[in-house]
């Protein structure tokens, strides 16, 4: 299991890939779930122009840790990735990246909302927004499975 | 005496004007108390509250050296 | 909505990063839902060498529109892609790529996991599995939501 | 007349032998009937039925030019 904060753009194609071919996994696996995140240039009706994306340095490690030991108790999965962004983001940049193997397909697909949903209601980040306006504001809350 | 360090982050942070500052105690209180002593304010409801980065409820009591944080709903993913 | 019946190996990661960077999508998705199926060396018990993948031509393809086709009535998606393998495949080749993009996440969430459990069920496939004994056996059936 | 085209698929196709064949009928009549006239035999329990690419049941009735097709539970994915 691997967990990464960055504060640079990445590209989630390109984390699968490297993070698969390290796994002694060929052959292992019959599954994968994989959700990516993507900033919208849109929110709650408004045009957003960018983003700041804080949070809560070594708590964020910590709480995601614990998310995927859970789903690891949950469901059967062989490998589990997430990638997070922080800092200064742009529309259509990649947000958040989670990517589950396993060897039949429930447990990466439960596993992989689970862990998603999870990571919205406990991860500490914060998004702040900056409209058209160039006025900023903080999101409010994340949608309940939404 | 129990030293504790605050720590406050997104929008409440703003608020407060600063992200961490230093509390020395004589006794432990819980971190609700906390805020009452140091903001003199009721805590915002839907404040969540974290001691050495795990979430705790408002009645938790501090022990010396914690690392209690306060922040708003989080919004990431 | 773009189905592709391919009888060579395939890239998956290649293959969205193709068929997203045609979508005049940019800004406008927040979620992508990606699930990987992937030829594994075992099955019930037995190593198996490769895999031979049947299909009835034309009805596949039906059948596959038809699906997304309801995926689109329950849940708002904005575009799917569909890659599935046919011919023969070694263990570790991908045998079906599902991506679902969406404004919100539980859109594609669910619409991935259903056009997956539906073709599973009704899309016409079969698999005949290559065992370490050189023995061919055609695979009975697909497990139920596994 | 009605003419038909039948079609097998995977293991089914390998019990037959052949791929597809056409048959001649003078009425219409189910695609039940239309195994059982062709092959003498009841149709295996967990078969699967298409006629024109879409999913039938046991009892529906073919149609002249239609395409009938046989196959075993599908295992794509």
């Amino acid at each position: 299991m691997t967990i990464k904060i960055v504060d640079s753009v990445f590209d989630p194609f390109l984390e699968i890939q490297d993070f698969q071919t390290q796994l002694a996994l060929n052959g292992k696996f019959g599954a994968t779930s994989i959700f990516i995140g993507t900033m919208r240039d849109f929110n709650e009706g408004d045009e957003v122009h960018a983003m700041t994306l804080e949070h809560y340095e070594g708590m964020t490690q910590k709480q995601l840790e614990k998310i995927i030991t859970t789903a690891k108790d949950k469901w059967t999965i062989l490998e589990a990735l997430i990638v997070h962004r922080i800092g200064d983001i742009l529309p259509s940049e990649p947000i958040v990246l989670i990517a589950i193997w396993s060897v039949h397909r429930a447990d990466a697909f439960e596993a992989c909302r689970y862990i998603m949903e999870e990571l919205k209601s406990n991860a500490p980040f914060w998004k702040r927004e900056t409209l058209s306006s160039h006025q900023t504001r903080w999101v409010l809350k994340n949608t309940g499975s939404k | 005496m129990i030293t504790i360090t605050l720590h406050y982050f997104a929008s409440l942070r703003e608020q407060i004007g600063r992200s961490q500052e230093t509390l020395t105690l004589a006794d432990s209180i819980t971190v609700l108390d906390v805020w009452q002593y140091v903001h003199q304010t009721p805590l915002p409801d839907n404040t969540l509250i974290a001691v050495n980065m795990e979430y705790v409820e408002r009645m938790h009591y501090i022990c010396d050296g914690d690392e209690v944080a306060f922040f708003p709903p989080v919004t990431g993913g």
